[in-house]
């Protein structure tokens, strides 16, 4: 299988022999090659999703596509201080952090394209999909839900005195919900191992901060909560990492709940439907060119630890090739068989029972009709 | 005139409302500037002014409750919800502040919850919901659910202005594909009244919603091929509920068989079924049938969604079935 | 030995399966050192410690969702709802997140949601509700409303063990009132299997909960001044629903009643009739009628709540109805 | 009709002719009269409650009986805040509160003894009655529900540029709802005219309040939610009232929403029922000698503004007799009709059906069986 195995993280340090004398030394205690096996997530990030586009533009994609772009470093970053055996709830512009997770990009592809053999067994969209052992948590849509539930899942590391963390993600839309605010407050109640990241990327859908909030910023929440509170560039995965770590370290010490901000900025729309039209001009290219954090890191790695372009070039060639390689095959998958859906609802009954009038009749239609986006608009 | 589209219909009938009666505004995720995530409310905010089309934050205990509070003063708040799944979140405040209002308090709450709801559509499980049996069971709501441009033009324009909450319910199935020339002038559909979609006489279709057009599909083909003489009932409101046109259709013909794209379990034909019950079981040649999805939540792939969601197909195969009882 | 309550059934039930299994423990509101608004978890605290047993915030969504984390986590917690009435607060959680965390993620929620439901007991429409329809229509949850402390030990103990989220609905007319020996030993209850509560054959009554009492007073009623044969079908557990045992009693007596102390439209009775349409149809000598509360909000004040709910004498007028139809 | 007219506010300066020379003058802009008027309303809840007391242990009183014992002083200094065209919603501990607002004790009366005259004809329990004229909303037992309910009702105002202010009650336990969350934040946003008061008597049932919350104070949640923040004594009325009147002031000016936190004590359990066993020994007796705000007022009052014994006296006595006039009057109520039962669900149609099983009969039922406190236990 030529797909990248959950396991290849370390398989980077063949890649960093030619470190430069000069450089400074790694900071925040990683090492060189986790310096670059940052890059490689985010670079992984960026350029599955932009395989996912053009598979979005082939009509392959079944549904919306959701974009992260310029916000890899959040996610990658933030995800990046997380010890196996942690386990974070993504949201939509988690991509990167499920990749960091153990998350597979052919399984991402398969997801989207709605594949029999994707993790959800074609059952749910886009990035929503789980996986304890690796550690992230199939999110559901419903805005701030996962955020008692990642409260639960850090209550049961503390019952069981696991020194195990928990980590959710919110965007800055999601902390106007009820959801957000009963699961923090009794996360933090309880004391429990949980680290809450709010992205904010400035926008929810076409609806910018200072409709969401009257705070000035996120991180204020936090004394209303009796948590610890920070706030970092979201766009530096360095800074994004250290702030995160720190927070993760206090959970596991037994020292509660954190409510982390971040700032970014969501450079595409809400999904690839949306045209952004609510955007004031300007805004996007500014972020683009001055604040992209893939090109930012990229400078920070060659001006301040001595890496080479040509080592930088040798992890894009190699997510090139494994993202090829993964699309190709997912490609390849069939769709689910359609009883496929009776399954697992329950435990007990395992199978919902065929309705009677199509007992006996192997398909209702005749062909699968292709919806646009949901029937969202395509502006 | 020109036709338009389900969507559009909708939107005039927004328009029509908020021209006519200034106290009437809309509230929702994303409907000023970007017009509301299917573009119902496009050009609203330019029209009627911020004061008027308020986008929230994400919180919809949050604005529904908000809008009660501004209709016991007399305001009429409409309210979208992005996609009518995340109803849930004020499952709360409709079925017990908003739905009690009156009766409990002698306040009114003139107010509509109306958002797209449905599947067909690839949506999955938290985009394609059919939420009108879980609020079916709540004295104090009013449920709307229209399959036409015009109906939905109709019933906005009147749930806008009942007196009561109206839970306005918007296939997004139909958004776009289903158009229609609207009736001129000021046109309002009674709530709690259906239609007659087509006449027939040897069996009756009782369905609401995106179904309305597969039992017609069906009624077609029944038609064609077997000689067969289907009415198709649309429900059109679901609560209160137009036991009179249901009960006249199955005196007539003694079969029914009732359609829905909503799960069948808890769904809304049961209800229907022991009404007529109730009502004609002297007339009843067969035993009223459901055709209505599976019990599993909406799956995401087509092939998946297809099969768990009534097709025309299975609407035949169940009216034959209904018929040669 | 000595005859327990309703309530203590519940707690000992809770008790056998806490020692059992070091993996359930308790969370809601005011059931620690307080024991629970009803105190059904008295003495818990006490017995389980802190950890298992824990007090939280009035956050309904939250300690709910927080349960179906820890549940995905391989443990079993049981949620305490102080009054069931504030479910509806956890509706999304329950409906969106927990109903659908197998399905679609492969993540098993073994927890238990129980609290005080129905009225009769002058709480007014805020401490009296019975919930169980809005959530029938829910594919991934289960659904159990007992009516006798054996049945309410024995069910809280398979809930408890089920590896799916069950709803356990425990109607607070019944806690103080009803009282019975329990069985020995390992008492455990199947999910999904009626139990036959009198034995008869000229009519069968359908009804779960409170109204089971109000049933079999009304059969004996009707058996001795009518010399009718009524047979009491007790359903305990909703979803799923016993279609065999309903189906086996209506097939011996034609003559369908049903019972439930919620609101007739949209109630679990519309379900019960369209499923004995769908697979007796034939041997039903007289239309399927419901016995069940007034389609209100229910009030708070003795004589309203009477009359609001149904009552013995109604069962026994509407048996008579059925029998003579 | 011998019950207290909503008007009677002003009647109570007929009373206060005796002012002594030395006192200090009125506080906070207040008048002499005025300040007699706030110890009336604490006064009226007071004794209200009381009879309350002695018609529940007659089992007078259907279903459960809340007390604000220990709180007056939080409810009617705030409420004395406010204008006629200001509207409040108040929660089971703001008798006072509605008093204030013009609510009668008949009112209160007939509807805790479930009478068909009662404001709420019977439907409802407790204090659960508003009536928007008089600037009361009626509340629902779901905590936190009535914040976004309010966050509209002030929204109403701003729309129609009325100079009124919306003020909203919560207790500690109430905060923790996802509706108080969504209704504040929403408030915020719209920079609407409310105030929202946390009435933090440090327990919510047998909760107390750091089960409830981490934070140090309820008021820190004020930066998280940009809103004015501000902190008082509870049990010190003239300053609730204070600090209540900063912030209606700035409501009404156009300056958005306030959390104040007044910290009180619940002197009695959360309802009569409840034995309080919960609280440690000594707390109670601490608050009712050291804290009790009618006491405190009344040495305020004598101690600082120059009222006479015989003044106060003279209200307890007004007090005391229009309870008795009103309890006299509110016993002789009838139940309500049941038919009235299927009226006004909706206002079309006005009346629902009878259930077929029932046409023409008269009642159901033999006697109306007495339910003990809702089958809570009576410890
Ligand atoms: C409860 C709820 N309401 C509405 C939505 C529809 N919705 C999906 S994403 C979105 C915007 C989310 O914004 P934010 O939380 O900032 O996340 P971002 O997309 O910016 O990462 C909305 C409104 C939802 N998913 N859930
Ligand atoms: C959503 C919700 N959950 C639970 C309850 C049950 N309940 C009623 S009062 C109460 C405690 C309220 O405490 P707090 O908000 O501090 O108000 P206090 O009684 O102290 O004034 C609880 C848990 C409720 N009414 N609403
Ligand atoms: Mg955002
Ligand atoms: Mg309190």
């Amino acid at each position: 299988m030529g797909f990248r195995p959950a396991a290849a993280r370390l398989s980077l340090s063949s890649m960093t022999a030619t470190s430069e004398p000069r450089a400074s030394a790694p900071p925040h205690g990683l090492t060189r090659d986790q310096l670059l096996e940052l890059y490689y997530w985010m670079r992984l990030t960026r350029t599955l999703e932009e395989r996912l586009v053009a598979l979005y533009r082939q009509t392959k994609v079944v549904g919306g596509l959701f974009r992260s772009l310029g916000q890899e470093a959040c996610a990658v970053g933030s995800a990046f201080a997380l010890q196996r055996g942690d386990i974070l709830s993504p949201l939509i512009r988690n991509l990167g952090s499920m990749l960091v997770k153990g998350a597979l990009p052919i399984e991402i592809l398969r997801q989207y394209m709605a594949k029999g053999d994707s993790m959800t067994r074609g059952r749910e969209l886009n990035i929503h999909i789980g996986d304890l052992e690796r550690g992230f948590v199939g999110q559901i849509s419903h805005l701030g839900d996962m955020v008692p539930v990642m409260a639960g899942v850090a209550l049961s590391f503390k019952m069981r005195k696991e020194p195990r963390v928990g980590l959710a993600y919110v965007g800055d839309g999601a902390t106007s919900t009820g959801a957000f605010h009963e699961g923090i407050n009794l996360a933090a109640v309880q004391r429990v191992p949980l680290v809450v990241i709010v992205e904010n990327n400035g926008y929810a859908y076409s609806t910018p901060t200072e409709k969401q909030t009257a705070a000035k910023w996120f991180v204020d929440k936090a004394p209303g909560y009796g948590v610890a509170g920070a706030q970092g560039d979201g766009n530096d995965v360095l800074e994004v990492y250290r702030i995160t770590k720190e927070a993760v370290d206090r959970a596991r010490a037994g020292g509660g709940v954190s409510l982390l901000e971040f700032l970014t900025y969501r450079r595409k729309g809400h999904a690839e439907h949306d045209n952004q039209s609510y955007v004031p001009p300007g805004e996007i290219e500014k972020w683009a060119t001055e604040n992209d954090p893939v090109d930012r890191y990229v400078k920070v790695l060659t001006e301040t630890y001595g890496f080479g372009a040509a080592e930088l070039e040798a992890v894009d060639e190699r997510v090139r090739a494994e993202v090829d390689e993964a699309t190709e095959i997912a490609e390849r998958s069939a769709p689910p068989e359609a009883l496929d859906a009776l399954n697992g609802v329950y435990g007990d009954p395992a199978v919902m029972p065929v309705q009677w009038y199509r007992e006996g009749v192997r398909s209702a239609v005749e062909k699968h009709e292709r919806a646009q986006g949901w029937g969202t608009y395509n502006g | 005139m020109a036709e338009v589209t389900f969507l559009e219909a909708i939107r005039e009938g927004l328009v029509e409302e908020m021209e006519r009666d200034p106290s009437v505004f809309l509230m929702g995720e994303d409907i000023g500037a970007y017009g509301g995530a299917f573009k119902v409310t496009e050009g609203l905010l330019q029209r009627f002014g911020e004061e008027r089309v308020i986008d929230t934050p994400i919180s919809e205990a949050g604005f529904v409750g908000a809008a009660a509070g501004a209709a016991h003063m007399g305001l009429r708040p409409v309210c979208e919800l992005q996609f009518i799944d995340f109803i849930s979140c004020a499952y709360d405040m409709l079925t017990n502040y908003v739905a009690t209002a009156r009766y409990r308090a002698f306040l009114p709450c003139p107010m509509v919850v109306r958002g797209p709801s449905g599947g067909y559509v690839r949506g999955g499980p938290f985009h394609s919901q059919n939420p009108e049996a879980a609020f079916l069971h709540t004295p104090g709501l009013k449920i709307v659910y229209p399959s036409t441009p015009s109906d939905a033009k109709g019933l906005i324009k009147s749930a806008i202005r009942d007196d009561d909450c109206v839970l306005f319910f918007e296939h997004k199935y139909l958004y776009r594909r289903i158009k229609e020339v609207m009736p001129e002038g000021d046109h309002v559909v009674p709530i709690g009244k259906a239609r007659v979609a087509r006449e027939g006489k040897d069996l009756t279709i009782v369905t609401y919603a995106a179904t309305v057009w597969k039992a017609l599909e069906a009624a077609e083909q029944l038609e064609k091929e077997d000689g067969l003489s289907v009415e198709v009932i649309d429900l059109r409101s679901l609560l209160p509920m137009d036991d009179e046109a249901i009960v006249r259709s199955v005196k007539k013909t003694s079969r029914l068989l009732v359609v829905h794209e909503d799960t069948a379990t808890g769904g809304v034909a049961g209800e229907i079924t022991a009404r007529v019950n109730e009502l004609c079981f002297e007339w009843l040649d067969a035993p009223v049938r459901r055709v209505a999805a599976h019990d599993v939540p909406l799956p995401y792939a087509p092939a998946l969604e297809d099969f768990v969601l009534p097709q025309t197909s299975d609407i035949v195969r169940a009216a034959r079935w209904v018929a040669a009882y």
